[in-house]
């Protein structure tokens, strides 16, 4: 908690930086893209969305791993924080690629192996948060799910494998994305984004994190006045 | 059952306490139970005797302290459940199950061996023969409890724990309960039962769960915090 | 008699005893399967077209429904403290009913399957991949299921948080499963995918019991 | 204070509480569609094609999944004797029971459907009809499927016992549901099958709170 | 409640039968409960008191017989619901809410209105009140008891049907129980409790429900089965 603490401030002041640094280059000066013109700025929102909401989920796994074998609570709840962020990640990818598949395809949705995968990760996110909130017990909760983060890091490679398997068979229409080669004006926005979004989740998960200790802590001061009252009316 | 008579050792527990829910519930306790001895846990409702049954009998982990068999601290916990009986709140009784299928699967399961004997003689024990035949789903509250307890004489186990085990049971049910306790307690078996009214026990070790509820909201300090999360 | 007999021996008893549960599984893959016609239209082409993909979502659907059956009832009449208190490896207690949810689960719907097969005008080609591939893949199911199952004991309402879980970690198996079909209908050999499936159900029989003990035993907790 | 409005504010503060309950229909609703592009494949032309039929028998069976929570947990914790023990016609204590079940689970999965309608490539003037037949469609569905719920009360096995019950009930609305989308998409006007659907529900909402009552009192009996 | 009292009348039964799972529970059974008085049902395990309870409180029709309130047959059953107050072996706590909000919910059922002094009594009366913000779920199985019991407290009716009332109480609340059945009958209030211990009343009549269980041997064959099926 006390690396949390000091670390807060220089995540928080950093991705206030990059956010106000990379979304005017990204959105404003950045220039268009001779296929895709304007709507190429979507990018910088939905990439750098897509790597978190990846990398986040390992990392609730990993954390999850750590509150299981070791029972260190702190791993338990870094995982549980995590979650939400990362969930939120991919939905912004989702959300934006949705919007972008509008103009570049004409529809807002294909069922592409990549688009589809990012769809199911989602909905493993949905299912650990449920789960984690699912039991009337917090303890048992973060148990449950901290298995069921397991169990899904183990089956996210199985998806991908089958999702690309299907895709390749079924040769979705001619929607398959332009990989122009980025030049370097697309990459420093693309990396200004992706900082700030990696500094966002940091700043984040402090703060739920906090939050969490607090709840917890409330709620033992007001369970364990509970129980004196109970203790002394039983003596009395 | 018939004769053999049991040599488990010592079954004590130091420094015990236990979380539920975010809140102590315990702190410090510690019992100790020779062979052939019995404990009886006493305290108001929600002091915490179901929670320290469970986790006697390994079910929930203590948050501090241990148990231990002879002072050999517990590690295999399979090897402790199969030294125990535990008879709770739930009775475990399968309604589309006849009395006796029910107790003869629990037999099987536990010795491994298909036992009508001892079947027979458990449900003699708890006035159930005549019920043999009846399923499950057809037996009044007292009479499902009286084949929870029946349970216990099936396979013979070093441990009884029993949850307010004169819940719904009749006087002769009763009377049959501390029969048995006696019996098993005569050939070195050893029983805890948490109860609010009779302990179905002659003599035995009294342990007020409620004495050792933390009185006081704890002191929350930064370093604490941690703690406090898991 | 060991526990793994002793214990299977028992769910399949109360299995046959309440045969209406595993008929009612089988009813809800039918009529499941039977509102398609009415929900698309009755046009053969349409139905021949999505009959295998339609066949293993309900499959899957109907196996869906079943999986709270694994531990629910056990857990809540109190069976399940005492099955984990037997001092046998849990992994092993579990497995039984595991094995013994698919006997009674898998096996009916496996069995019903050519039946509804052909309501949707299955292509005859499709018969023998999709009983292969449902025979490959509902073990998987039952296995996957059971950690499901587990890790929602003692929650609210397990119904749908259950589905929740476990539908996204199902669709390897919807994809090979339905594929296999499809590789037969437009005559390709269904052999890789039947591999495939053959490869999940190894991966999940050594896997899914230790992660269902390990929920098992914090359930109980 | 009456006992409608008192009983219908503690459903839906029971429901507000636990709000993942809602939640999870919605994304039971929200899996289960996803999983038929996965079944059927991709190709948008097939799933334009049945995109109206399967969101509504999607949404049938998630509502289906969660009926059994109108009474089986009042049943299990002893709540529903004492509902019974109001001295208030137990039709009214029903009803308020079922409306809560509709603004809970009926009104998020109208909420989500035209997301779903995205992924499936549902056209454009499909919309405004689907969207009118889930709302007039729905409560038929809460209604209908309480009569289901309260019969199954007591048995072993409900959930997929009540499947089997109500589904086929279910049809007339699945049917007419799926027509008025699909008039829409090919042009002609959905006015008809709405009109259908509220008649349906009018004629629910007179019967299902009566027979719904009776079940009740023998579930407790 | 305060100083209100009741005028129901004499609460009784006569030549009643209850048919259970195809088999007859008991028959010819009759009592006479006057206002201010108070019934205790004794018998074995499955002798029929939870059977005789529920059928007093109007769930189960009875196979024969009828009951009456001053003589008058009953025949609308609502009517006779908005006499009774009926406390079984389900708790109908909600775990999601409160101990407070799981009163005042009763409360606002039965009387139509919201009466927070009628909650706040009930629950001084139990015990209850410094748990008042805790969640159902996190009550023990005795706290939880009292929370059920607490609700005959909430708003007033003449007739209690009790059902083992005593089950998982600790001392003192036992005696905030006895204290609450003597008050209510004081102002009018009929009690019939169903209780192998202690019945909680000073003076009372007894009804051993077993007398009236037909003499024929209790066993379970196929054909018993078959008509419970029907
Ligand atoms: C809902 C729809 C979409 C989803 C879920 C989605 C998902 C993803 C994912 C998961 C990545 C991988 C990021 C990484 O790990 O490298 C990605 C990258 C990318 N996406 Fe999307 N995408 C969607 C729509 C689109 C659209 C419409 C376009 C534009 C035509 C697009 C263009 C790109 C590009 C250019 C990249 C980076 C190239 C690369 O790293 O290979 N995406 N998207
Ligand atoms: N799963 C749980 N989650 C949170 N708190 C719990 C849980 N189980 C028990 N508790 C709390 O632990 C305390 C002790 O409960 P326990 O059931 O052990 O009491 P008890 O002594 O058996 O009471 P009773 O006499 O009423 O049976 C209670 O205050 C209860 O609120
Ligand atoms: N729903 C039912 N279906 C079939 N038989 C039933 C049912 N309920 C009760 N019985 C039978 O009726 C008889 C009386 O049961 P009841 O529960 O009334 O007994 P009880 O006197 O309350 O016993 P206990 O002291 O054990 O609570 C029992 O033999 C039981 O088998
Ligand atoms: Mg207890
Ligand atoms: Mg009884």
């Amino acid at each position: 908690m006390k690396i949390a603490n000091a670390i807060f401030p220089w995540a928080a002041g950093l991705a206030v930086l990059l956010f106000a640094v990379g979304l005017p280059i990204a959105l404003v000066t950045s220039p268009p893209d001779y296929q895709q013109g304007e709507t190429v700025r979507i990018l910088y929102l939905h990439v750098p969305a897509a790597v978190m909401g990846e990398m986040i989920y390992y990392a609730m796994a990993s954390g999850s791993a750590a509150y299981l074998i070791w029972r260190h609570p702190m791993a338990g709840l870094v995982a549980k924080a995590s979650a939400p962020v990362g969930a939120m990640f991919t939905a912004l990818c989702l959300i934006c690629g949705m919007l972008w598949g509008e103009p570049m395809w004409g529809t807002f949705w294909v069922w592409d192996a990549r688009l589809t995968s990012t769809l199911i990760m989602f909905f493993i996110y949905l299912g650990y948060i449920a789960l984690g909130d699912a039991f009337e017990d917090p303890e048992r909760g973060d148990r449950a799910a901290a298995i069921l983060a397991l169990v899904g890091v183990v089956n996210v490679p199985i998806i991908k494998f089958s999702v690309n398997w299907w895709n390749t068979l079924h040769q979705p229409a001619s929607l398959s994305l332009t990989k122009s080669n980025m030049s370097g004006e697309m990459l420093l926005p693309l990396f200004l984004m992706m900082g700030a979004y990696g500094m966002f989740y940091v700043t984040v998960l402090v703060i739920r994190v906090r939050s969490e200790l607090l709840a917890a802590k409330i709620r033992n001061a007001r369970m364990s006045q509970i129980a004196g009252n109970e203790a002394a009316q039983a003596i009395g | 059952m018939s004769g053999d008579s049991f040599t488990a050792g010592t079954f004590s527990g130091s420094n015990l306490a236990c979380r539920r829910g975010g809140r102590l519930v315990f702190t410090g306790l510690a019992f100790s139970l020779p062979a052939g001895g019995a404990l009886i846990l006493r305290g108001a409702n929600g002091s915490g005797k179901t929670t320290l049954l469970r986790l006697m009998a390994g079910l929930i982990p203590p948050t501090a302290g241990h148990l231990a068999w002879s002072d050999q601290p517990l590690d295999d916990s399979d090897e402790h459940a199969a030294k125990l009986r535990f008879v709770s709140h739930l009775d475990a009784v399968k309604p589309a199950l006849s009395v006796a299928e029910n107790l003869s699967f629990w037999s099987a399961l536990w010795s491994g061996r298909i036992d009508d004997a001892a079947t027979l003689r458990a449900m003699d024990a708890f006035g159930l023969r005549h019920l043999a035949t009846f399923p499950g789903r057809l037996l009044s509250a007292g009479q499902r409890h009286r084949l929870a307890l029946a349970r216990l004489l099936v396979a013979p186990a070093p441990l009884w724990l029993l949850d307010e085990p004169g819940n719904a049971l009749d006087e002769a049910s009763l009377g049959a309960l501390t029969a048995a306790i006696a019996d098993h307690r005569g050939r070195g078996g050893s029983v805890v039962v948490a109860s609010h009214g009779s302990a179905f026990v002659n003599d035995g070790n009294t342990l007020d769960v409620g004495t050792f509820t933390p009185k006081t909201a704890v002191h929350w300090s930064d370093d604490a915090d941690e703690e406090s999360a898991a | 008699m060991n526990v793994f007999s002793t214990l299977l021996a028992r769910d399949l008893k109360l299995a046959i005893r309440q045969s209406a549960d595993s008929l009612t599984v089988v009813a809800f893959f039918a009529i499941a399967t039977v509102l398609f016609p009415f929900g698309v239209g009755p046009e053969t082409n349409v139905l021949e077209r999505i009959s295998g993909g339609v066949l293993w979502v309900t499959a899957l659907l109907a196996a869906l429904l079943s999986l709270d059956r694994i531990f629910t009832v056990d857990y809540e009449d109190g069976t399940l403290d005492q099955l984990v208190l037997t001092g046998q490896p849990l992994s092993i207690v579990v497995l039984a009913k595991i094995t013994a949810h698919w006997l009674t689960t898998g096996v009916p719907l496996l069995i019903v399957s050519p039946l509804l097969a052909v309501t949707l005008h299955l292509p005859t080609a499709g018969y023998a991949p999709l009983l292969l591939a449902l025979l490959l893949g509902t073990p998987t199911v039952s296995l996957v299921g059971a950690v499901g199952a587990a890790l929602v004991l003692g929650t609210r309402r397990g119904g749908v948080l259950l589905s929740l879980l476990v539908l996204p970690l199902y669709i390897p198996v919807l994809i090979f499963g339905a594929m296999a079909v499809e590789a037969a209908t437009t005559g390709r050999s269904a052999t890789p995918e039947l591999l495939v499936l053959a490869g999940f159900a190894v991966l999940a029989v050594t896997l899914c019991p230790w992660a269902t003990a390990a929920a098992v035993r914090q359930a109980v907790e």
